[in-house]
C-alpha cells in the first residue's frame, strides 16, 4: 500500500473510499482516483499489455499522452485507464490479451521479436496465395484492442452549439493568466482544461513551492469571481477547424465553440529516454511521478533511479526526499551539469549523483513486470553510454526527466508552424494566424513567472486583435537559465527493447532498419514503422523519431520536418460526433389520413407518401392492381401534394419558359396547360411537368417530387443570369393537389363544387381556378393515368377537409384511394415516362421519344445547342414498350435486367408490371433503334439466368385513342 | 465549420449554403462552333486559385456570387449577381 | 367532447387531437387552447415552453411593385431587407427580400383584418400575393437559448428582436424572429408546412428533456375564443 | 510461422537493402517522364520496364512516395461498375491485384471481404440490380441480396438505420470486393520499378513542360530541365495544374475527399459496407481500425483541411447502422484530393498535345485502379494510341458529346 499521507493540494478524498474490480480482483482506491492511480496505489504494476509484443505496461504519463492502460467495463470498450475515473462497481479488464493481463498467453510474442522486425508483415505470408487468408484472419485476431459489445447501444448525446470572444485552452499558470487578462478587457471567455481540476502544472509539478500554491488559489478565485469566464474541466479541446471552431468534448458532449480568438496554453509533453526495456512497469516520466504524488498521494516507487537532463529533475529528487522515499540515484545526462540550488540541496539530502552518465538499460524483475535494477554507464566525448565505464544501480523505478516538446497538436490545426530552436532543444511556435495565440510552455517558457507574464501577454493580445485592449503588449521576458529539453536522449542497445513508441512496440532498430530499407522521409517512416499512429497518435512518440531520423540522414530537425496533425487530440466517440440525429421528413397534408386508412409508407425524397393502402390480407401485388382496377372501372384518387409546384409570373414568363423548357408558350392559352420537359445544358433529360398559364402574365408549373427542389433553384438562378422580370414562387409545401381520376370522378366533383365542370365547360387540359366547399382550389383536367381525371390544387391547410369531402361523396361510386405504385401501372398501361424512372444521368429527348415535346427552332434554350451537335451522330437507344407472355414458368423479368439479341445487351426494361387492368403483363424500357420496330423478338434474362421472350410494342398499351381522357358524363 | 458571409444573410455556417459551381458566361449560341459549344458545356478552369463562383444559401433562396480561392478556402468577396459585373 | 374542425387546419391537428380536449378557435384555425391546467403551462411559458399558433394570417406579397403597394396603401415599408415594422398591435410587417414582403397578423386576426385591402391572391399588379400555410410555433422562456443552442448554429443571444433571421433550426430551414409578450422573451418560428410535424416532434422531445412543455394557445392568448 | 521470417531472427545486420534508391541528381534525358510517384505513377513506370522494355523512366514526385490519393483513400477494390467499359476495366484490375503480392513479392494485404451496397428505396434498388446485370454479362460476381442475407453476414447492422434513414430494402452484393494495405502498393510498385532501372525523385517539383509546335520535348523541374518527347501526367488531384502547362482545357473539378478511422477494434466486421443515400463506407482493417468515408467535399478546394461537420454526418450514419457504436471512439479524420469527372470516370490516354498523356478523373474511385491504369497506360505511351481497354475515357468523348454513364451507378463511388 503505497499511499502516502492527505494534503490539500491532493484530488482524492481518502475519506471517501471508492471499491471496483480490476482484472476479476477487487481494490479500493478513493473519489477522485483515476483508475491508474488507484491500481498503482494497490500495488497492480502490469496495468496493460504492449499491442505488439504483449509486453507488460504501466504508468508511463499519467497524462494521457501514452496508451498504456486501456480497459473494458463490459459495455464501452478501449477506456483510458489514465482518465478513467474510478466509480463504485466498476469491473474492469484489460483488452487485447488472451487469458488476462497477468498471465497473457500471447507474451511469447516478445520472444520472437527478432523474427518480427518491423513491417515483416509485407515480406512474408503473402505466397502461396491460398495461405495469406489464414494468416490475415490469425493477424486480425492478434491484432485490434478491445471488442465492441453487440449487445450495447448507447442513445446518442445531444450536441449543442456555444459562443465566446476568447477561448483558452489549457489552465495552467499562462492559461489562468491569458483567460482573466483576456476577461479583465471585458471579453467573454471560455476557458478549457482536459483535467478534472484546473491548474496545469501548478497541481503537480509546483506543489512545494508555497509561491506558487499562493498563485494559483489566486488566480483560480480570479476565474471563479469573473463574470466573464466560464470553466470546463474535463473538457478537451479535440480539434481546431476554419474560421475557429473548436470541438469541444466532455464525458457527456460536443460541443461546437465558436470563439473570435484562441489562446492555446496547452502546455508541454514530457518526453521519454530511449534505452533497454525503457517501457517496463517502474519506468516512467518524472511529470507521471509527480502526478502520482501530489495528485494522488501515491508513492511511484519505493527506489527509483532518476534520468534527468534539468533542473526538475532535482527538484523531484528533493520532493521525493522529503517525503522519505529513497533515491538510489541522480543520472545526469548532461556533461557539464553546473551545481545549482537544486543539486546542492540533493546532496545534502544525500542522494548519490552521477553526471555525464545515462541509464543504459533496466533489468527486468520477473515476468517482466517490475524491474530491479539498472545498468548506468558515463558518456563520452560525444555523448554515447560507454559500456566499458558501467555501474549497477538496484531501483524498482527509473524516473526520466529528460526533456519537453510543446503540446503541438491544436497549435498545427489551427494553422500555426513551428520551427526548432537549438538553444531549447525543442520546437517552438514560429508563425500564427491572426486570431491565434500561444502562451506559456508550449512557447518554450519554463519559469513560473514568465509562464504567467506570457499568459497575460497572449490574453491582452487577444483583446487587442478583437480591440478591447489598446496600450501596447507587455515583453515577454526569458529568465535564461532554464533549458529543460536534452538533444538526444536516446541510446542504442543491440537488445531491441529500448522503445521509441510504446503504442505500436516500435523500437529504436526497427527505426534505424526502416531507413536502411529506405523509409528516410519522416513521412514514409511514419507509414511503414507505424510510429505515431498507435491509439496515442504519436504524442510521445514523434519527436524521438524525428530526432533520430535527423541523425541518421545527418540533417538538422528542420530539413527532417515533422508529420502534421490532424483532429482529434484525444480520441472522440463517435455517438458524441453523431449527437441527436436530425431528420425530417416531409409529410402531406393528408399525412395522418393515410396511416388512418392503413396506407404503406414510402420514402420518394425528403417525403413519405403511400405506397398502397392495405386492405384485409390481400397481397401487396393484389392491392395495386385493385387500386388500379378502381380508377379503370369506377374512381380512385391519389394524393399528390408531393409535386413540385412553382408560380412564375411577370411580363417576360413567357420568355423565361421558352427558354428553361423545351417548348413553347407564346400560343399558350389562358386557362389551358401544356406538358413540358426541360433539359440541362448537356441535353439530357432533367426534369417534366406540366405548365399551366392562368394568366398572360402568370404561370403555374408543377416538376417530379424529388427534383422539384433542385429544379426551383436552377429557375432561379437562370432568371438572374438572364435578366428576366419574372417572380418566381415555390408553393410545393403551400399548396396541397390530388388527383381525382377515373370515368366516374366528374360526378364525384360535381358534388363539391357549384363551378360547370361539363365536358364542354372544362375540357380535356382545361386548367382553371373554381370554388370547392369554401375553398378556392385550381382545378386542372390532366390524364397521366390514362382516364378523365381532375388535379385539384389548393391550399395546404385546407385540403385534409376537402379530401375527405370528396371521400365522402365518392362513396357511392366506390371511391378509392390509390398509391404511387398504381399510379406508376396506370401511366405504364398509358406508356407515360417518369423521368428519373424510365430516364437515367444521359437520356436525350430523341431516346424517350419525346421530341414531340421539343421545339428546336427555338433562338436559345437550355440544352438546345448540344441537341444540335448530338443529332449528327446516330441515336444508340429508344424507349419503347414491351409485351410477353403471361404464363411462365420461373421467374418474371424484373425492372433493370437486360435485353438481349442471342447473345447481344440490347437494351434494358426500365418499367413492368407483371399484370395490369388489361389483363396482360406490360414493361417500356430501352432498345437499340434498329430493333424498335413493333413486333421484333427479343429475351430478358431474369434473376435465376433463364431467358423470357419479349416482343416490341407500340405505346401506349392503353387507350392509344386518348378517348377516355375525353369521355363524357356517363 | 467554415462561415460564408452572404450579401443578404450575412455570415452564415457553411452548411446554410449550396455550392453552384463556377460562374460562367453565357455564350452566344448562334455564333459559337460546336468545339466551343462543347468547351463552355463541360470543360472548367480546375486548377487552384481565385475563383468566381455561385452560391446558394438554401433558407433563403438566395443565389450570389462569390470570389474564393480554391487552394486556401479564403473567400474574397461575395455580391449579387446584379450588383456588378463578374469578371 | 369531440371538437370539429373547420376547412381551415392547423398542420398539427392529428399531432394536438392525441393530446388535447380543450380547444379555442384562432380565427379560422381550431388550436389547442390548454394542454393541462393553465397555471402550470404559464409557468412553463416564463421558463420555456413552445405554442402551435399556426393559423395566424400570414400573406406573402412579392414582385416588383410590393413595396409601391405598402407606399400606396401608405403602410411603413421596413427599410433594410429582414427588417420588421409593426403597423399596429395587430400586425407586422417583415420585409423578406428586396421586394418580398411578409404581412403577419397577431393570433385570432383574420386576413381581412390583417390590412384593410391585401391585393388578390394571385399574381395581379406585378405583386405575386399568396396566402401563407406555414406553421407558426412560438417558442417562450428565459432558457430558450439552452434549446436554440441544440437546434440552431445561429448565436441566439446575439439575434435583435424584431428582426428575421432565415436560417435552420433542426437542420429544417425556417423563420425565426424574436420578440417579448409582456415581460417573457419568446421567439417565433415559421416552418413550411410539410416539414412542420417532424420539427416540431423534434422540439417537443428537446423541450421535454430540458424540463419545459408544450402550452396551448390560451396562454398567450387568452381571448381567444 | 513462415521461414521467410528466420532470416531475420538469424543475422545480425538486418538483411533488407532499399527498396529504392534516391538519385542524387536528375538525368538531363529520359525516354519517357512520369509526373506524380503515387501508384498510378509508379505502376505505369513499372509495366514501361516490365511489358515493353523501357527503362529510362523517370518519376518525379513533388513530396514523397504515394503521398497523395494512393496514400489517403480507403483502399476499396472491387469492379462492380454499371457500364460495360467501366467493369471491364476495374475486372481487369482486380485480377492483376490478386496476383500483385505475389509479382511483387511484397504483402499488399490483398483481402477479400464482400462488398455491399445498400440500397434504401426501391428506385436505388433497381440501379444496383442494373448494374449486377451488366456484371454478370462480363462474368463479374455480383448479384441483388435481399436485407435477410444481409442481416446475417453483417448480423450488427440495424436494417431500420434507426428510423433516421429511409430503411434498408436489399444490397448489391459483390463477393470479390477487396481491401489493401494501399501504401505497400506504392513501395512495391516503386520497388519493381526501380529494380528494372527506373529512376525515382521524390521533393522534385515540375514547374513547366516545354512544347514545340504541340509537342513535348522537355519537363522544366525544381531541380533543372531535362529533355524527353513523351510525359505521363498522373497527378490525380493536381491535373489541372499540370495541364493549365501545356494550355489542356478538360471537365475536371477538384473536390476534397475526408476519412476518419477508429481505435483499432478486435475483428467483427467482415464485410465492406457502403450506402450511397447515406453516404457512408466503412470496412474494418486487418489492424481493427473502421476504415471510414463519405461522400465528397460540397465545394471544390484543393487544400487537405479537415472539417468537423464531415466528422458529425459521417459518425450518425455509422450509428445508424451499427447501433452498438456510439461508445467507440474516432483515432483520427484526414483528406484527400479528387479531380472529378463530369460523368465519374476517368479521362485517360493521349490528347491534342503530341508525346503528353493524361492519366486523369480518378475522383474517388483511383486507388482500385492502380495496376490497370499503370498497365493500360504503359502500353497507350508505347503505341502512342488509347489502349483498347480505355479507349472509351479518352479526353475527345466530351467534345464529342459521347460520356460514360456511370454516373448512374452511384454518388458515392468507392
Amino acid at each position: 500500500m503505497s499511499r502516502l499521507p492527505a494534503q490539500d493540494h491532493h484530488w482524492i478524498d481518502q475519506a471517501d473510499p471508492v471499491r471496483f474490480s480490476f482484472e476479476g480482483r477487487n481494490y479500493q482506491g478513493y473519489r477522485g482516483d483515476v483508475l491508474s492511480s488507484a491500481l498503482w496505489a494497490e500495488g497492480v504494476r502490469v496495468l496493460g499489455r504492449s499491442f505488439k509484443y504483449h509486453r507488460p505496461r504501466g504508468i508511463y504519463s499519467l497524462a494521457g499522452h501514452d496508451a498504456n492502460v486501456i480497459v473494458d467495463d463490459g459495455q464501452r470498450t478501449n477506456i483510458r485507464g489514465d482518465q478513467l475515473l474510478i466509480e463504485n462497481g466498476m469491473q474492469l479488464r484489460g483488452v487485447n490479451t488472451s487469458g488476462g493481463l497477468e498471465r497473457d498467453r500471447l507474451r511469447w510474442m516478445g520472444m520472437f521479436s527478432r523474427f518480427l522486425p518491423v513491417g515483416f508483415y509485407y515480406k512474408a505470408f503473402h505466397t502461396p496465395r491460398r495461405l495469406f487468408p489464414f494468416f490475415e484472419k490469425q493477424m486480425r485476431k492478434v491484432a485490434g484492442l478491445g471488442a465492441i459489445h453487440p449487445g450495447h447501444a448507447p442513445v446518442a448525446s445531444p450536441k449543442d452549439y456555444d459562443f465566446c470572444d476568447v477561448l483558452v485552452v489549457g489552465s495552467g499558470p499562462a492559461g489562468l493568466a491569458a483567460a482573466t487578462a483576456a476577461a479583465d478587457c471585458g471579453l467573454k471567455v471560455m476557458l478549457v482544461e482536459e483535467q478534472p481540476r484546473a491548474g496545469g502544472s501548478l497541481c503537480w509539478q509546483w506543489t512545494a513551492d508555497p509561491v506558487a500554491t499562493q498563485l494559483l488559489s489566486e488566480q483560480l478565485a480570479a476565474v471563479q469571481d469573473s463574470p466573464n469566464i466560464t470553466l470546463r474541466c474535463e473538457t478537451q479541446a479535440a480539434g481546431c477547424y476554419a474560421d475557429n471552431w473548436v470541438a469541444l468534448v466532455d464525458r457527456r458532449r460536443l460541443t461546437k465553440l465558436r470563439a473570435r480568438a484562441i489562446v492555446l496554453a496547452t502546455g508541454v509533453i514530457e518526453q521519454p529516454a530511449v534505452f533497454q526495456n525503457n517501457d517496463l512497469p517502474g519506468v516512467m516520466l518524472a511529470s507521471a511521478a509527480q502526478r502520482l504524488l501530489h495528485q494522488y498521494a501515491v508513492s511511484p516507487c519505493r527506489r527509483p533511479v532518476i534520468m534527468t537532463a534539468n533542473d526538475e529533475g532535482y527538484q523531484l529528487a528533493n520532493e521525493l526526499a522529503d517525503l522519505e522515499i529513497p533515491v538510489a540515484g541522480i543520472v545526469d545526462l548532461r556533461c557539464d551539469a553546473d551545481p545549482t540550488t537544486w543539486q546542492n540541496r540533493t546532496t545534502e539530502n544525500g542522494i548519490p549523483l552521477f553526471p555525464a552518465h545515462a541509464v543504459y538499460k533496466a533489468h527486468p524483475g520477473r515476468g517482466k513486470k517490475s524491474i530491479k535494477a539498472v545498468t548506468i554507464c558515463r558518456l563520452d566525448d560525444s555523448a554515447v553510454p560507454d559500456r566499458r565505464d558501467r555501474q549497477h544501480l538496484r531501483c524498482d523505478g527509473v524516473l526520466m526527466s529528460v526533456g519537453w516538446q510543446p503540446n503541438s497538436a491544436l497549435i498545427s490545426q489551427a494553422g500555426g508552424r513551428f520551427e526548432y530552436s537549438d538553444e531549447l532543444n525543442q520546437l517552438v511556435p514560429s508563425q500564427l494566424p491572426d486570431e491565434l495565440f500561444v502562451a506559456g510552455r508550449a512557447n518554450g517558457i519554463y519559469g513560473l513567472a514568465d509562464q504567467v507574464a506570457d499568459g497575460r501577454r497572449a490574453g491582452l493580445a487577444a483583446a487587442r486583435q478583437l480591440g478591447t485592449w489598446h496600450q501596447p503588449l507587455p515583453e515577454t521576458t526569458l529568465s535564461p537559465e532554464r533549458v529543460p529539453s536534452h538533444a538526444y536522449p536516446i541510446f542504442s542497445h543491440p537488445g531491441k527493447k529500448n522503445f521509441v513508441d510504446l503504442d505500436e512496440d516500435v523500437h529504436l532498430a526497427d527505426i534505424v532498419n526502416a531507413h536502411q530499407e529506405g523509409y528516410d522521409n519522416v513521412e514514409l517512416l511514419k507509414r511503414f514503422t507505424t510510429v505515431g499512429m498507435g491509439p496515442s497518435q504519436g504524442k510521445i512518440s514523434n519527436f524521438p523519431a524525428v530526432r533520430i531520423l535527423a541523425r541518421l540522414n545527418n540533417a538538422s530537425i528542420a530539413e527532417t520536418g515533422t508529420t502534421t496533425s490532424r483532429p482529434f487530440y484525444q480520441p472522440v466517440p463517435l455517438g458524441h460526433l453523431a449527437g441527436r440525429r436530425f431528420h425530417a421528413n416531409r409529410r402531406t397534408p393528408l399525412d395522418q389520413w393515410h396511416r388512418d386508412a392503413a396506407a404503406v409508407m414510402v420514402h420518394a425524397g425528403a417525403w413519405l407518401r403511400p405506397e398502397y393502402y392495405r386492405r384485409d390480407d390481400h397481397s401487396r401485388d393484389e392491392l395495386i392492381l385493385a387500386e388500379a382496377q378502381a380508377v379503370r372501372d369506377s374512381v380512385g384518387m391519389i394524393d399528390l401534394s408531393t409535386l413540385g409546384k412553382i408560380h412564375v409570373c411577370g411580363p417576360q414568363a413567357v420568355e423565361f419558359l421558352e427558354q428553361v423548357y423545351t417548348g413553347r408558350f407564346k400560343r399558350q392559352r389562358n386557362g389551358t396547360l401544356r406538358y413540358a420537359i426541360a433539359l440541362d445544358e448537356t441535353g439530357v433529360i432533367i426534369e417534366d411537368g406540366i405548365v399551366a398559364r392562368l394568366a398572360d402574365d402568370h404561370f403555374y408549373l408543377s416538376a417530379t417530387s424529388s427534383g422539384a427542389a433542385t429544379f426551383y433553384r436552377g429557375l432561379q438562378r437562370w432568371a438572374i443570369q438572364l435578366g428576366l422580370d419574372v417572380t418566381l414562387s415555390n408553393a410545393t409545401g403551400q399548396m396541397a393537389a390530388f388527383n381525382l381520376a377515373g370515368p366516374a370522378s366528374r360526378k364525384v366533383l360535381a358534388q363539391l363544387t357549384t363551378a360547370d365542370i361539363s365536358a364542354e365547360a372544362f375540357p380535356y387540359l382545361a386548367a382553371r381556378q373554381v370554388d370547392i366547399l369554401d375553398t378556392s382550389a385550381l382545378l386542372i383536367r390532366v390524364g397521366f393515368v390514362g382516364e378523365l381525371g381532375y388535379e385539384i390544387h389548393l391550399p395546404a391547410n385546407q385540403a385534409a377537409a376537402v379530401w375527405e369531402e370528396l371521400m365522402q361523396s365518392g362513396q357511392d361510386q366506390q371511391i378509392r384511394p390509390f398509391g404511387v405504385e398504381a399510379q406508376r401501372l396506370l401511366r405504364l398501361e398509358k406508356g407515360h415516362l417518369i423521368v428519373g424512372h424510365d430516364t437515367d444521368a444521359l437520356t436525350l429527348p430523341s431516346e424517350a421519344d419525346v421530341e414531340w415535346a421539343v421545339a428546336a427552332d427555338k433562338p436559345f434554350f437550355v440544352g438546345g445547342r448540344s441537341l444540335q451537335i448530338i443529332a449528327q451522330r446516330p441515336l444508340t437507344r429508344k424507349l419503347v414498350g414491351f409485351r410477353f407472355a403471361d404464363q411462365h414458368p420461373g421467374p418474371w423479368p424484373e425492372e433493370c435486367q437486360l435485353v438481349f439479341d442471342g447473345t447481344e445487351m440490347v437494351g434494358r426494361i426500365t418499367s413492368i408490371s407483371r399484370q395490369s387492368t388489361l389483363g396482360h403483363a406490360v414493361a417500356m424500357g430501352f432498345v437499340k433503334p434498329e430493333l424498335a420496330s413493333a413486333g421484333t423478338k427479343l429475351e430478358v434474362r431474369v434473376s435465376d439466368g433463364s431467358r423470357v421472350v419479349v416482343a416490341v410494342s407500340d405505346l401506349p398499351f392503353y387507350d392509344p385513342q386518348n378517348s377516355r381522357q375525353q369521355l363524357e358524363s356517363d | 465549420m467554415k462561415i460564408l458571409t452572404c450579401p443578404i444573410n450575412g455570415p452564415r455556417p457553411i452548411q446554410e449554403f449550396h455550392f453552384g459551381g463556377a460562374f460562367r458566361e453565357l455564350p452566344d449560341q448562334s455564333t459559337i462552333s460546336d468545339d466551343q459549344w462543347a468547351d463552355h458545356v463541360f470543360n472548367r478552369e480546375g486548377q487552384p486559385g481565385l475563383q468566381v463562383e455561385w452560391w446558394y444559401h438554401v433558407p433563403s433562396g438566395t443565389w450570389f456570387l462569390a470570389e474564393r480561392d480554391t487552394s486556401s478556402d479564403t473567400v474574397h468577396r461575395t455580391f449579387l449577381y446584379q450588383q456588378e459585373d463578374h469578371a | 367532447m369531440a371538437q370539429t374542425f373547420s376547412i381551415q387546419r392547423s398542420p398539427l391537428q392529428a399531432w394536438h387531437q392525441a393530446r388535447c380536449d380543450d380547444w379555442c378557435q384562432l380565427g379560422d384555425t381550431s388550436l389547442p387552447r390548454h394542454f393541462t391546467e393553465s397555471a402550470s403551462e404559464m409557468a412553463a411559458a416564463a421558463e420555456l415552453a413552445l405554442c402551435d399558433l399556426s393559423g395566424s394570417p400570414l400573406v406573402e406579397i412579392k414582385g416588383p411593385s410590393a413595396s409601391l403597394w405598402l407606399t400606396t396603401h401608405d403602410l411603413p415599408i421596413p427599410q433594410k431587407i429582414y427588417d420588421v415594422t409593426r403597423l399596429d398591435e395587430r400586425a407586422w410587417i417583415l420585409r423578406t427580400g428586396g421586394d418580398e414582403f411578409l404581412l403577419r397578423g397577431l393570433p385570432g386576426a383574420t386576413i381581412a383584418e390583417l390590412t384593410p385591402h391585401l391585393p388578390p391572391a394571385g399574381f395581379h399588379d406585378r405583386i405575386l400575393t399568396t396566402h401563407r400555410q406555414d406553421a407558426l410555433l412560438l417558442l417562450s422562456g428565459s432558457r430558450l437559448a439552452e434549446l436554440m443552442s441544440q437546434t440552431c448554429a445561429l448565436d441566439f443571444n446575439q439575434l435583435e428582436t424584431d428582426r428575421v433571421y432565415l436560417s435552420r433550426v433542426a437542420t429544417v430551414n425556417c423563420g425565426l424572429m424574436k420578440d417579448r409578450l409582456g415581460t417573457c422573451p419568446v421567439c417565433w418560428l415559421w416552418v413550411d408546412p410539410s416539414y412542420s410535424l417532424d420539427l416540431w416532434s423534434q422540439l417537443v422531445q428537446i423541450v421535454d428533456e430540458l424540463g419545459g412543455q408544450v402550452i396551448g394557445a390560451g396562454c398567450f392568448y387568452p381571448e381567444l375564443g | 510461422m513462415p521461414y521467410r521470417l528466420l532470416k531475420y531472427g538469424l543475422r545480425s545486420r538486418h538483411p533488407e537493402g532499399r527498396m529504392f534508391r534516391s538519385p542524387a541528381s536528375l538525368g538531363d534525358e529520359y525516354d519517357v517522364v512520369i509526373i506524380g510517384g503515387g501508384g498510378h505513377g509508379l505502376a505505369a513506370a513499372y509495366y514501361l520496364a516490365k511489358d515493353h522494355g523501357i527503362h529510362n523512366v523517370a518519376i518525379l514526385e513533388k513530396g514523397y512516395l504515394g503521398g497523395g490519393g494512393t496514400g489517403r483513400n480507403t483502399a476499396i477494390i472491387r469492379s462492380n461498375y454499371l457500364t460495360e467499359e467501366g467493369a471491364r476495366f476495374y475486372q481487369a484490375s482486380v485480377e492483376l491485384f490478386q496476383g500483385l503480392s505475389s509479382e511483387l513479392d511484397f504483402n499488399l494485404f490483398y483481402t477479400e471481404r464482400g462488398h455491399f451496397t445498400l440500397a434504401h428505396s426501391p428506385a436505388s434498388l433497381r440501379t444496383q440490380r442494373w448494374r449486377a446485370e451488366v456484371n454478370k454479362t462480363l462474368g463479374i460476381d455480383s448479384h441483388v441480396v435481399d436485407p435477410a442475407f444481409i442481416k446475417q453476414k453483417v448480423p450488427e447492422i440495424d436494417l431500420s438505420c434507426g428510423g433516421h434513414q429511409a430503411p434498408i430494402h436489399g444490397a448489391l452484393y459483390h463477393p470479390p470486393g477487396s481491401i489493401a494495405r494501399h501504401d505497400a502498393v506504392a513501395w512495391a510498385y516503386a520497388r519493381g520499378a526501380d529494380r528494372q532501372g527506373v529512376e525515382i525523385h521524390q521533393q522534385t517539383a515540375v514547374t513547366g513542360i516545354e512544347l514545340r509546335d504541340d509537342s513535348v520535348i522537355g519537363v522544366h523541374t525544381e531541380r533543372g530541365y531535362i529533355k524527353t518527347r513523351k510525359v505521363l501526367s498522373a497527378v490525380a488531384g493536381w491535373t489541372p495544374s499540370i495541364t493549365s502547362m501545356v494550355g489542356l482545357r478538360t471537365p475536371l473539378v477538384v473536390h476534397p475527399l475526408q476519412a476518419m478511422v477508429t481505435e483499432p477494434l478486435k475483428p467483427w466486421l467482415n464485410s465492406i459496407i457502403v450506402s450511397a443515400s447515406m453516404h457512408v463506407y466503412v470496412s474494418q482493417s486487418t489492424r481493427g481500425e473502421l476504415v471510414a468515408g463519405a461522400s465528397l467535399d460540397p465545394y471544390e478546394l484543393t487544400s487537405m483541411r479537415s472539417t468537423l461537420g464531415f466528422a458529425e454526418s459521417l459518425a450518425g450514419h455509422l450509428v445508424d447502422l451499427f447501433p452498438c457504436l456510439p461508445d467507440i471512439k474516432v483515432l483520427r479524420q484526414w483528406a484527400g484530393l479528387c479531380d472529378m469527372s463530369p460523368d465519374f470516370s476517368p479521362i485517360m490516354g493521349t490528347t491534342p498535345i503530341e508525346g503528353f498523356y493524361l492519366d486523369s478523373g480518378w475522383g474517388t474511385w483511383g486507388f482500385k485502379a492502380t495496376p490497370i491504369s499503370g498497365k493500360t497506360m504503359a502500353s497507350t505511351i508505347v503505341a502512342d494510341r488509347p489502349d483498347p481497354l480505355i479507349e472509351k475515357f479518352g479526353l475527345s468523348r466530351f467534345r464529342d458529346f459521347q460520356l460514360v454513364g456511370e454516373k448512374g451507378a452511384a454518388s458515392v463511388g468507392h
